[in-house]
């Protein structure tokens, strides 16, 4: 589905991302883990288009991506729930979802588009209620659930999440994992970046440890669970 | 601490980058040009003002020249613009005096930059022709002069003619600006002397719209209105004058003489549209028996020959200033900037020089200004042309 | 006489109107802009100067009919916009709001110095839009071109609101400005958006000075104050905000004109900054601030 | 002590250029370029250190000018007790204003600081009784202090870069102390810095104040050593060109308003043969400047010494 | 107590975010305040800062009533906290950062600074001397140097430690200091928490990564939509039913 080869970005002089490799297959659950600053982010931002890589390539669906410009290739179906949630905030909530629509929206009917917005509100039941707020009056944990119903607005073929239990209660973390499972028995691939270790790895299949912009180790979320340094370095005694 | 060493290179390079514009003009061969300083608003709100009289002054300049200069010494004009800016008016007389060494200075039409020019005149006793009706040269030791006939000369006339037409109610409506100050002091002042009754509002230059003085100016059911203002507003006011269904008399000041007034007014002239001014204006019209229409006809042919441009009472006050400095250098024997302080003394020996403004300049130590009230004339604005009012 | 006390205040109520309307024209230009990219443009004034100029040429110097000079300078100044976008504000790499103001001044400077070359020093006037003399209402007469900036304001006012509120593009719009990157990550071609809110910023900027060409007269510098009356009357409503805009504009040119009817034309702008300021104290986000922020 | 040297080289600097070009117009720039240099560090310290825009600077400058003409031209105070009594009364207006308008923010900041400023500046205009109204202030004595009377450019370039460097020193002072330090937090970040204790609204004045005070104290030079002044010198333009100056010599960084003002101030000077084109120009020179070295001169020279130095 | 709570309400346009909330604060203890998104913790700590006012209820700290008091008084009283969203001084360095906290315990004025008195720079030393030693028990001591806004996240959140404790206050309010923080991170985090609590200094925290707070506090306050739900210790707070349904789950 998604393949990465050899991804190099730099900031500024500064390399943020060293020969990056990585793969999400059809109908998986991939998780990257690792510290603050390890180039978790702009690997997402990369993949998006924001950030331009210097080089490597980032095949898509069998079509190269990188070099396009996020507009495009949100329009191939790569859609990214940014980190710190990013709803805007002067819109209302179904506005918000609405905006995820913004790439398809003048070739889509409406009423798929209602049948879409209509899925989203079954999977979030709170944001059905409050439709009409402005989205700046939620709060964090509802935001993170209007963030990715915008994200499925989108109709991706692969759904990308930066760090969607950052700030969150214990509950609501739960729920959101329970929905991104949810989504994933909907035969859409999950890309998942998180600090919180040990929930991203029980529902991934398979997760990848960044260091320092370089991918350190790769396998079976289970193995990874278990694996020592893991533990050690990530996940907390 | 590096940095600072930095910073100081810096100054020292700048220093040296100074240094050689600082160092007087070198002397051309021949016998050394005489300079005379022209620091006026080319650019700026009065900018209007400013163009007219530079393009004057470079006139009379090249007749000099070409008529063999000043006993020989090419005349030599040092041309700085002071953008219608105190400050940069007083910068600019300081850097003629004493980078140029200038013997004698022209300076601004408007009484703000004219004033800001005056003690630099004064200090470095060179003299200063100013080209304003409201600036005052006459004061103990002046090195100032000024074209023109004094404001208070002007309202006068006005009041004059009100006389003559039976006018007692007036109102007025003046900028907020220089030129609105001063003729707000001379015509409540006058006034008093004439038994005139007077209601006054201020506008300020940048109003889009002055129907709410002219409404309570309304109140007191006036005869005429005066409008004291130069350019661009005038057409404000005499717009909504006109709009507000007014039928007086609209008296505007002498600043107005300019063919960009009459563009500026065309389609909103008021059907009585005076100012008082002067007769050069006029020149067309009067009696070939008329002393100074002779000198008149040949500037307003020169001028139009070379600038395609009628001459307006800017351009008209300007070449008089430069012609009676001139004169004054002539008859000073000036021979460089030394020599400049002899000027002032000699312009107040200069009497009935014909002045192609009209009228003659006749100075004394007590006049600086040479011009008399009888100079001034009532104008009327009809058909888009400058006539002597009935 | 209370007849008479009627019809002044009505002289005054249209003065403040007018010049209100004008100052709300150069807010919702200004507001246009700030709304998608969060810049502070205060180089408003000189569009307004330009559309003015640009139409008074077209229709007095190329002989153009006023309708044809009309739409075809709001083009111009709109292009303008553009421009100005292009070479001036997206340069920069690090817009702080002291930058942005220094910048978008020197701007003016720049741009008043052009017009300078161009138009050189002298004031021009147009033509009003429809023949005639002047209206008389209650005592109290003014220019029928009055009735063409009230109208301009009421419909750009009005469609600004609708396009933003109620159409799906004008809300991607109000997304851009808020968080341009998660725009970007919905597919938004945010650069586009930027250079379309430059284009409608410099237009409504040019059609306040189209119509105000007719009632006041036009020099090449002749925006700059306007441009910094009509950022007040931004601020009074609330930066931002389109009822806010024609809202502060009005307030402004009555408090302005009121001020001059009924205390003392000498004072005019110091009453009506010190309102102002009485305002800002009171409301220090102004009279129609948005809840969002 | 080694640390003293580039001052005191500067200082050198600075006293000999009369001796290296006696006579020379530049001295009158240099006059002036002084004077703004005074008034322009204090937008320095609050603009660049308390981060608080001020569009009204120029206003304060010309209240200081106003009122020591005024008061010893009409009143016929001792010129020092004019100028100090102008200070004071500027430091007056500025706590009466500064207290409301500085608990507001960005544009609403700007704006109601602009409307100060034109209030002050409409004030002295309509007042003409005692300002003599849009004219301006004529024949302003030269100052005269302790018997001894300003009458050249030279005699004024050394008290004005003599009182310059003073106030240079005054803020460098300020600004690396615990008073500059709180001022730079309520910059970054207000809340954060109430929440370290800083009393935010006093400092936010203090610098307010004290750069109106080196304002006031600029005008009145001026006033004296040109002898003419008028409400002009208020404008808009000239409260910007201040921050222009600040910005383009680097913001924070003290010195650097040495060089943004002889930049500012020269670029007339060097421009004036270019006549209707000085407009355009300036404007450009401007907008490049500000795009491209928006840190200013100093800020890059810092910049590129911070890469360098490990 | 050192710190009391009674009664505190804010309602914002009609919404009653918070309601009637009370509990104490015990010297030299750490509570945690804990509670679903949107409960009411930060506007509660907002209240207790001064940073917004209460529209009803009291705020004792010492003994003293402090409702009216602004911000830096409070912090003046010794209440000193951390942000949800750190807040840091970006163009400040580190060391600067954290001389800012000293702020309250130094007191150069204006004239003393600008005639650089020998009373300023004995202050200067004592502020630079006491934000090195913040810095180090931070572990940032070799971090002094760099701008704030060129560290890391968990630096910066450090650093942020640091500079609240260089105000040397006796109530210190932790807002989520653990978010954005991993495993391993935010158990160095709760270990630094132990050592401030050794010093003496009283720790309000609000935080959601449970084991954290479950290590680390004395007693815990769980809040649900603006009221206080339960109080206990952490052992009670685990197994009460109405947290784990409002809040912990399963």
């Amino acid at each position: 589905m998604l393949t990465i080869e050899n991804l190099n970005v730099d900031y500024g002089g500064i390399q943020a991302l060293k020969g990056i490799s990585l793969k999400v297959n059809e109908n998986e659950i991939v998780s990257v883990l690792g510290a603050n600053g390890a180039g978790k982010s702009t690997l997402l931002m990369s993949i998006s288009g924001i950030v331009t890589a210097s080089q490597g390539s980032i095949v898509f669906d069998g079509q190269e991506i990188s070099g396009k410009s996020s507009s495009q290739i949100v329009r191939i179906g790569i859609s990214q729930v940014p980190e710190g949630r990013e709803v805007f905030k002067g819109l209302s909530i179904q506005d918000n979802l609405m905006m995820g629509t913004y790439h398809h929206h003048s070739k889509s009917t409406k009423q798929s588009i209602a049948d879409d917005l209509n899925r989203v509100f079954d999977y979030f039941p709170r944001l059905k209620e409050r439709r009409t707020q402005f989205a700046g009056t939620l709060s964090g944990g509802e935001q993170q659930m209007l963030a990715i119903g915008r994200g499925i607005m989108a109709r991706p073929k692969l759904l990308m999440l930066d760090e969607p239990s950052l700030g969150l209660a214990p509950l609501i973390i739960e729920d959101i994992f329970m929905i991104l499972l949810a989504l994933h028995k909907e035969n859409i691939p999950i890309l998942l970046i998180e600090q919180n270790a040990k929930a991203a790895l029980r529902i991934a299949t398979r997760g990848y440890v960044m260091e320092a912009g370089r991918i350190i180790m790769e396998g079976k979320a289970s193995d990874l669970l278990e694996d020592k340094h893991i533990v050690s370095a990530y996940l907390g005694g | 601490m590096k940095n600072n060493v930095i910073i100081l290179a810096g100054f020292w390079l700048l220093a040296f980058l100074i240094l050689p514009l600082s160092l007087p003009h070198s002397a051309v061969a021949g016998k050394p040009a005489l300079k005379i300083g022209v620091n006026l608003d080319t650019t700026g709100y009065a900018a209007w003002l400013g163009e007219p009289e530079l393009r004057a002054v470079q006139l009379y300049a090249e007749q000099v020249n070409a008529s063999g200069g000043i006993d020989g010494h090419p005349l030599e004009l040092v041309i700085y613009d002071n953008q219608s800016n105190p400050e940069k008016a007083s910068t600019n007389a300081k850097k003629m005096i004493q980078r140029d060494k200038v013997s004698a200075m022209i300076a601004t039409s408007i009484t703000a930059t004219s004033n800001a020019a005056k003690p630099v005149a004064q200090a470095e006793k060179t003299t200063m022709y100013s080209l304003s009706g409201s600036f005052e040269p006459n004061y103990p030791d002046s090195f100032s002069f000024a074209g023109f006939v004094h404001t208070t000369g002007m309202v006068e006339t006005i009041y004059d003619y009100f006389a003559k037409k039976g006018i007692k109610r007036v109102a007025l409506l003046c900028a907020n600006d220089s030129t609105g100050q001063t003729w707000f002091e001379v015509t409540t002042r006058e006034a008093k002397k004439y038994g005139i009754q007077i209601a006054s509002e201020r506008f300020n230059v940048n109003d889009m719209d002055v129907t709410p003085q002219l409404a309570r100016l309304k109140a007191i059911n006036p005869q005429a209105l005066i409008v004291g203002v130069s350019g661009k507003p005038n057409a404000v006011v005499a717009k909504n004058f006109n709009q507000m269904g007014f039928k007086i008399p609209y008296v505007t000041g002498h600043g107005n003489i300019s063919d960009s007034f009459l563009k500026l007014m065309e389609g909103n002239e008021p059907d009585n549209l005076l100012l008082p001014g002067a007769y050069f204006v006029v020149w067309q019209e009067l009696n070939n028996s008329y002393p100074q229409k002779k000198i008149m006809k040949e500037f307003s042919d020169a001028y139009q020959k070379k600038f395609s441009k009628m001459p307006d009472i800017y351009a008209v006050v300007a070449y008089d200033a430069i012609r009676v400095l001139v004169e004054a250098l002539k008859r000073a024997k000036v021979r460089g900037p030394e020599d400049s302080e002899k000027v002032h003394s000699e312009i107040e020996k200069i009497k009935n020089f014909p002045a192609v403004y009209g009228g003659t300049y006749s100075f004394s130590k007590d006049d600086h200004r040479g011009l008399q009230k009888a100079d001034a004339v009532m104008l009327q604005v009809k058909g888009g042309k400058f006539r002597l009012a009935r | 006489m209370e007849n008479y006390q009627l019809s002044l205040a009505v002289q005054f109520i249209f003065a403040g109107l007018t010049s209100g309307s004008i100052y709300a024209l150069v807010a919702l230009g200004f507001n246009m802009i700030y709304n998608v990219t969060r810049v502070v443009n205060l180089a408003q004034g000189e569009f307004l100067m330009l559309g003015a100029m640009t139409m008074i040429s077209l229709h007095a110097g190329l002989k153009l009919p006023m309708p044809v000079a009309l739409v075809l300078s709001t083009i111009i100044v709109g292009c303008i916009g553009v421009v100005f976008d292009r070479f001036i504000i997206r340069p920069l790499k690090k817009p702080t709001l002291l930058l942005l103001i220094l910048l978008t001044l020197g701007a003016s400077t720049f741009l008043k110095g052009v017009a300078l070359l161009i138009w050189g020093k002298s004031p021009y006037s147009a033509p009003t839009f429809v023949e005639m003399k002047s209206i008389s209402f209650l005592g109290a007469s003014f220019s029928p071109q009055i009735l063409w900036v009230i109208g301009t304001v009421v419909v750009t006012s009005c469609s600004l609101w609708f396009f933003f509120e109620k159409t799906f593009i004008g809300k991607a719009m109000r997304a851009c400005a808020e968080n341009p990157r998660a725009a970007s990550l919905m597919g938004i071609d945010v650069k586009n958006f930027v250079t379309i809110s430059f284009f409608l910023g410099g237009a409504i900027g040019g059609l306040g000075g189209m119509m105000i060409a007719p009632i006041s007269f036009m020099v090449y510098d002749g925006g700059t104050m306007m441009g910094l009356k009509g950022f007040a009357a931004a601020v009074l409503g609330g930066v931002g905000s389109y009822p806010g805009a024609v809202i502060g504009g009005i307030v402004l040119g009555l408090l302005e004109n009121l001020a001059t009817g009924y205390i003392s034309s000498f004072f005019k702008d110091t009453i009506a900054f010190l309102a102002l300021l009485l305002i800002l104290f009171i409301k220090p986000s102004g009279l129609m601030k948005r809840t969002e922020d | 002590m080694k640390r003293a040297i580039p001052y005191i080289l500067f200082a050198l600097f600075i006293f000999l250029l009369p001796v290296l070009m006696p006579g020379s117009y530049w001295i009158h720039v240099l006059v002036i370029i002084g004077t703004y240099v005074i008034a322009a560090t204090g937008i320095d310290l609050l603009v660049g250190f308390a981060g608080q825009l001020s569009l009204c600077q120029a206003s304060f400058f010309t209240l200081g000018a106003y009122s020591s003409a005024v008061l010893v031209t009409r009143y016929h105070f001792d010129h020092l007790a004019a100028m100090v009594a102008g200070v004071v009364s500027t430091a007056i207006v500025a706590y009466v204003v500064g207290a409301p308008v500085l608990r507001l923010k960005g544009y609403y900041l700007a704006i109601a600081t602009l409307g100060v400023g034109l209030i002050i500046q409409s004030l002295l205009v309509s007042l003409a009784e005692y300002t003599g109204g849009p004219d301006g202030f004529r024949d302003i004595a030269p100052l005269k202090v302790a018997g001894f009377i300003f009458k050249s450019d030279v005699e004024y370039y050394y008290l004005i870069w003599i009182i310059a460097m003073l106030v240079l020193l005054v803020t460098r002072n300020i600004v690396n102390s615990r008073v500059g330090r709180a001022m730079l937090a309520i910059r970054g970040d207000d809340v954060a810095a109430a929440s370290m204790g800083i009393d935010i609204a006093k400092y936010k004045i203090q610098a307010f104040i004290i750069s109106a005070v080196y304002a006031s104290l600029a005008g009145s030079l001026y006033a004296h050593s040109n002898s003419f002044i008028s409400p002009q010198l208020a404008d808009l333009s000239n409260s910007v060109e201040m921050i222009i100056i600040v910005v383009l010599g680097g913001i924070r960084t003290i010195f650097g308003v040495l060089i943004g003002t002889a930049i500012m101030k020269s670029i007339p000077e060097l421009l004036e043969s270019f006549l209707d084109y000085q407009m355009a120009i300036t404007g450009i020179i401007l907008i490049l400047l500000l795009l491209y070295m928006p840190k200013g001169l100093l800020g890059i020279i810092r910049q590129i010494n911070a890469r360098r130095a490990p | 107590m050192i710190l009391e709570v009674k009664d505190l309400t804010k309602t914002f346009q009609g919404l009653t975010a918070v309601k009637q909330v009370s509990f104490g604060v015990e010297k030299g203890r750490i509570k945690a305040l804990i509670g679903p998104n949107g409960a009411g913790k930060t506007t509660t700590f907002n209240m207790i800062t001064g940073l917004i006012t209460a529209t009803h209820g009291t705020v004792t700290f010492n003994g003293e009533v402090i409702n009216a008091y602004p911000p830096h008084m409070r912090a003046k009283k010794g209440i000193s906290r951390t942000f949800q969203n750190i807040r840091t001084f970006p163009e400040m360095t580190a060391l600067e950062n954290v001389m800012v906290g000293c702020h309250l315990r130094t007191n150069t004025g204006l004239c003393a600074a600008a005639l650089r008195l020998p009373l300023c720079r004995a202050d200067e030393e004592k502020a630079r001397e006491r934000a090195l030693q913040e810095l180090a028990f931070v572990g940032l001591g070799d971090r002094s140097h760099l701008l704030a806004g060129s560290l890391a996240m968990g630096e910066q959140r450090l650093m942020e430690i640091a500079r609240t404790l260089a105000s040397e206050p006796e109530l210190v309010l932790f807002d989520e200091p653990a978010a954005g923080l991993n495993g391993k991170e935010t158990e160095q985090l709760a270990e630094d928490l132990l050592k401030i609590k050794e010093r003496g200094i009283t720790i309000l925290l609000v935080e959601h990564d449970m084991r954290m707070v479950m290590r680390v506090a004395d007693e815990i306050i769980v809040i649900n939509y603006g009221t206080k739900i339960a109080q206990g210790t952490p052992e009670e707070i685990r197994n009460n039913s109405d947290v784990i349904t409002a809040y912990l789950g399963k």
